[in-house]
């Protein structure tokens, strides 16, 4: 472990905005694909429930 | 009057956007076609810089000529030309409300693109500004005169065809200027006399150029 | 009313018709006949002043059509060989936009009610690309349910129809007439229309 | 045996399985992530060229090597389909293709951000860079063709031999374009410069690269699933299975 | 069977020359976006002969390819291709001739034309030859791979833009190789390998691209 | 002889026709009726290979036609809603070229005879586009005259036909059937045709 603190941690020795942009950026897009595939899933299922009864 | 004219824009807005994919695509394509020179010409960056302004406007130029030639010709085919002849509006005027819409849909990307392509050319802020500004002075003229063309190539007769090479040259002025204005402000001048060079050329094919497009139609119907 | 006078035709080298007379007042229905190729679409087409006449001249209210081409075509609803219809766009929309474009006040409503008249409401949400043959003519015709205009002038309006869709057509025509319309059509079926005056013009090449 | 495989690859049949499956591979993708980011912040030293920046890699890498494995992972399902056209197969290669796009978006911008510090650009047209680029813009074609044709089985097939002619052309680009780059050494800077690989760091993007895996497996199986009831909205399983779930 | 070959070759050729305008478009496009970038960078030879290699190829790749688009969609729209499609003779074999009559008519000229474009550019004349030699190895490909993507967007809305997504990736080999053999034989270094890979590329996409051209379109037409 | 088992059309989401069964031998007529939109065009287009059944297959001498495609469809003649014509070639070229692309051995003054027997002989040197509707159909319709396929699918031959023509055709079409042709052939008017044996297929949507 060769953190001295937290905050040494988070300044990533320098690079900070780069290193933590690179990975909040992958991990948005990850959350974002699944959101958004669960939103279109139901939105699927709720059209054809619709036909379905209609 | 106002009617027609609005639902010939929103016709063709719709038929452009009938899938949304369609934008997008018009957009990755500038990108893509701006890709390929630096694979022809080398990555050094003094180069690339250089020949910006022309990768820029050729882009342009491309986007008008693969939707603009068949601007008329899918309506000519189908038939909805005839009709749109027959409506009482002036067809000048619907002839401007085709035009509004193929320049939205294909003139108005590469203006909203071309900062991130002269990005990609490492091109100075103030000549990325003067860039977009020549794009959105020229573009127009480019579908105006486009259209002629478009309107011509219709053409019955054998004549219609040899007159739309005659309409082609055109576009050469409103490349020239765009593409100098930018150099121009890359090397430091001003790039005024250009740009209201260019201005002058879309006034000038605003007026003109929907009365001639209007002419051809009505000949090539007949 | 339409008037025309000494009408003739010149197709590259070819006369197709000359002296056609023509006069035709409301409720009146015209059928031009021929063969293949005698001049009956150009006869057409020039009567809307798609087509300059070789001689000859043509009245709407003893008005030549080019000197009050606004109201002459405001009145007129021409449909010709070709349905106009745009692969892309949905029957109704084509429908709608078509119908606005020349002019007349419609509404969505209006435009599914003519689609639903001629028998094809199942497919007005479908683009038009898909439609079949006789379909895509149907959504073409339908806009004679939402013009105003007087003088209908239609180009072999049945052929590609089925059966049913025929005599639909024949009514909506009937009607027309009746409310004081004028319609001059060819075609090559024969189809009962009733009308006050029917008259025949038959061109031979 | 092909009675069974078929009863497996009718969309019916498979929905529920898929269902099945996805948790799993969610569970396994975090399992692996967790691991995988320990070692890349907690175990993995510092680099004593590139200090803390170096750490980029663990996303960087492993997103790249997705972003080319999900292309012919893709192009596999995709000659399945059109081989034995089975609609499966291509539900699956369409399935897979936007996360591979996305993949490959990630690599850019990761690398990019690289290069920032690295080379004091953000962009320089590396054979690498550049091939990359060109592969999100082979991923973008195949989900803009599929996208503007509406009817769903040639928008399958047209997509599936698109993926063909994709992975025909895709070794012969990579290959082009490292020898443009060789050509103009002018700019070329070698990604070299990156740290020798440490066990520690290898074994960091092994597993960055196997929770990638997974994720995408997961996705593309909630996506496929998303297609089917998207594709036979009017069939008899879907409605039933619709008036199964309340909302 | 060699009939049908050459029917359909003689019908395109036959085609082409009575729409002349369509083939001065694509020549006309070609000349365009050459000659714009001499007026962006300014007179300096040395700059010009850098960029030229690569401008030249990247012109006369968007050219072939903006006449490509349309390779199949007159065919489609009026009903020749379903007809071709019911020929006894092999799909395949007859998109071969489609594609020669199109590479004869609009990828030739832009060949021939390329050198005074090159002198243009102060390219020496070792340099020019290799140009040729280079088009004429590379065209034949980019005409081959157009033909697939023209195919797989037959009748898509937008297609022209989504045709230039799918192929432009692809061309990227061709324009590598053929702009890289001319920069060689500029900096006195032999073309050699450059042009055989051209003419591998090329050999390559004629035996596979016609069979993929030929599944597209069924696809397509269904 | 042409054999179709249990054929099923899906498009977009709704299902035009199943088991559709179809047995035709040397002389037969094939009449595929119904009313616009039922699936005619789609049968016909299917029964060519162009379109993929959704279910059942198609038979050409006892084998698979995709299987002896070559020689399916040198015996296929296939005259769909589209005229397959160039505007810019004449008539003649027209007809000549594709006959030639489908395999015929055919030379210029045949092609010419050809145009004669339908009656447009006076066309044959007229560009396509300035064709009439109905002149268009007819040099697309001469193909019958020079093809030696046996089996002939024509999708409404007779639309926008004039009289003369139409009687034409259907002789034409009775002298094919004599000689052991084939015919399968939708239409919405009714025309007199002799043959062997008359079936009728009607397509209900
Ligand atoms: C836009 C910028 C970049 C892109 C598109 C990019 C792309 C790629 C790709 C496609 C790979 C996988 C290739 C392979 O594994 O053979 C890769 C691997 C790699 N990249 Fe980048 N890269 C970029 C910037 C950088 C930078 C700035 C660095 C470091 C200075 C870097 C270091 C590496 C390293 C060390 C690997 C692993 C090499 C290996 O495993 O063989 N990349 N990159
Ligand atoms: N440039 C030309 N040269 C010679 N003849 C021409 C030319 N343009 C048109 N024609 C002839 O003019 C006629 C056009 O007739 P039109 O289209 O009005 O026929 P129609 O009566 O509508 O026939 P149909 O019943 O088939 O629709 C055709 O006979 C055509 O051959
Ligand atoms: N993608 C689709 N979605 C829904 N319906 C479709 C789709 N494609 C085609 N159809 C329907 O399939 C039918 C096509 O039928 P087809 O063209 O064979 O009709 P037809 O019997 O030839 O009619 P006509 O007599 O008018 O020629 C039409 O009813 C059309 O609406
Ligand atoms: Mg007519
Ligand atoms: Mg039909």
């Amino acid at each position: 472990m060769q953190w001295a603190s937290w905050s040494a941690f988070f300044y990533m020795g320098g690079y900070a905005f780069y290193v933590w942009f690179s990975f909040g950026l992958t991990a948005l897009c990850v959350i974002w694909e699944v959101l958004s595939l669960r939103k279109r899933s139901i939105e699927a299922l709720r059209l054809s429930k619709i036909l379905a009864q209609g | 009057m106002n009617g027609a004219w609005m639902t010939v824009l929103r016709r063709d807005l719709l038929l452009a956007f009938r899938r949304r994919s369609d934008v997008a695509t018009t957009l990755f394509f500038f990108l893509i076609v701006s890709s390929l020179f630096p694979l022809g010409i080398g990555p050094e960056p003094a180069v690339l810089s250089s020949i910006a302004p022309g990768v820029l406007w050729v882009a342009a130029l491309l986007a008008g000529m693969l939707s603009l030639t068949r601007l008329f010709a899918a309506d000519f085919a189908d038939g909805s030309l005839e009709q749109m002849l027959l409506t009482p509006q002036s067809l000048t005027l619907l002839v401007t409300a085709k035009v509004l819409a193929h320049w939205l849909v294909c003139g108005l990307p590469v203006v909203l693109l071309a900062p991130l392509i002269g990005l990609q050319y490492a091109l100075p802020n103030d000549a990325l500004l003067v860039l977009i500004i020549s794009l959105l002075l020229g573009t127009p003229a480019l579908s105006l005169i486009g259209a002629i063309g478009a309107a011509l190539t219709l053409g019955v007769r054998g004549s219609g065809l040899l007159m739309a090479l005659l309409v082609l040259p055109l576009y050469i002025p409103v490349l020239i200027f765009g593409a100098g204005a930018v150099a121009a402000s890359q090397h430091g001048m001003s790039a005024n006399a250009h740009l209201s060079l260019l201005a002058a050329c879309s006034l000038l094919s605003l007026v003109l150029a929907p009365l001639a497009t209007a002419a051809a139609l009505r000949i090539s119907v007949e | 009313m339409l008037i025309a006078q000494g009408l003739a035709c010149l197709r590259g080298d070819r006369l197709l018709f000359k002296n056609v007379e023509i006069e035709l007042n409301a409720g009146g229905l015209m059928y031009v006949l021929g063969e293949n190729g005698s001049g009956k679409s150009s006869l057409l087409r020039m009567l809307c002043g798609l087509l300059m006449p070789e001689q000859g001249s043509i009245f709407w209210d003893k008005k030549k059509i080019k000197e009050n081409a606004e109201n002459y075509l405001s009145n007129l609803t021409y449909i010709g060989h070709l349905n106009g219809l745009k692969d892309d766009l949905t029957a109704l929309e084509n429908l709608y936009m078509s119908a606005r474009s020349a002019g007349n006040e419609v509404t969505e409503n209006k435009a599914l009610a003519a689609l639903t008249a001629i028998g094809i409401e199942r497919c007005a949400n479908l683009p038009a690309r898909v439609l079949s043959q006789g379909q895509k003519r149907r959504v073409a015709l339908a806009r004679l349910w939402l013009t105003e205009g007087k003088l209908w002038i239609l180009d072999e309006p049945f052929a590609a129809l089925d059966i049913a869709s025929v005599s639909v057509l024949a009514a909506r025509l009937g009607e027309h007439l009746a409310n004081g319309g004028m319609a001059i059509l060819t075609t090559h079926q024969d189809v009962a229309i009733n009308a006050q005056s029917t008259q025949t013009l038959r061109l031979s090449s | 045996m092909s009675i069974n495989w078929f009863k497996y690859s009718s969309p019916q049949t498979f929905y529920p399985l898929a269902g099945k499956m996805i948790p799993w591979f969610a569970l396994l993708a975090t399992a692996f992530a967790i691991a995988g980011l320990y070692i890349s912040f907690a175990i993995a030293p510092t680099d004593f060229q590139q200090g803390e920046a170096y750490r980029i890699i663990f996303v960087h890498v492993p997103a790249a090597w997705m972003s080319m494995v999900i292309y012919i992972v893709m192009a596999g399902w995709a000659a399945l389909g059109l081989a034995l056209n089975a609609r499966l197969s291509a539900m699956m290669a369409q399935a897979l293709a936007p996360t591979g796009a996305i993949f490959t978006f990630l690599a850019l911008v990761t690398g990019s951000l690289w290069g920032k510090p690295m080379w004091g650009a953000w962009w320089v047209w590396d054979a690498r860079l550049t091939s990359e680029l060109i592969l999100l813009f082979l991923y973008l074609g195949f989900i803009a063709l599929q996208a503007s044709i509406d009817d769903p089985r040639r928008a399958d097939r047209a997509g599936a031999l698109l993926a063909l002619v994709g992975v025909v052309n895709v070794p012969i680009i990579y290959f082009s374009v490292k020898w443009w780059n060789t050509l103009h050494q002018g700019s070329s800077i070698n990604m070299g410069a990156a740290p020798k690989m440490a066990a520690t760091m290898l074994l960091g993007m092994l597993l960055m690269a196997l929770a990638f895996w997974m994720y995408t497996v997961a996705v593309a199986l909630m996506r496929v699933r998303c297609i089917m009831l998207e594709r036979e909205r009017s069939s008899d399983w879907v409605k039933e299975l619709s008036l199964g779930v309340k909302s």
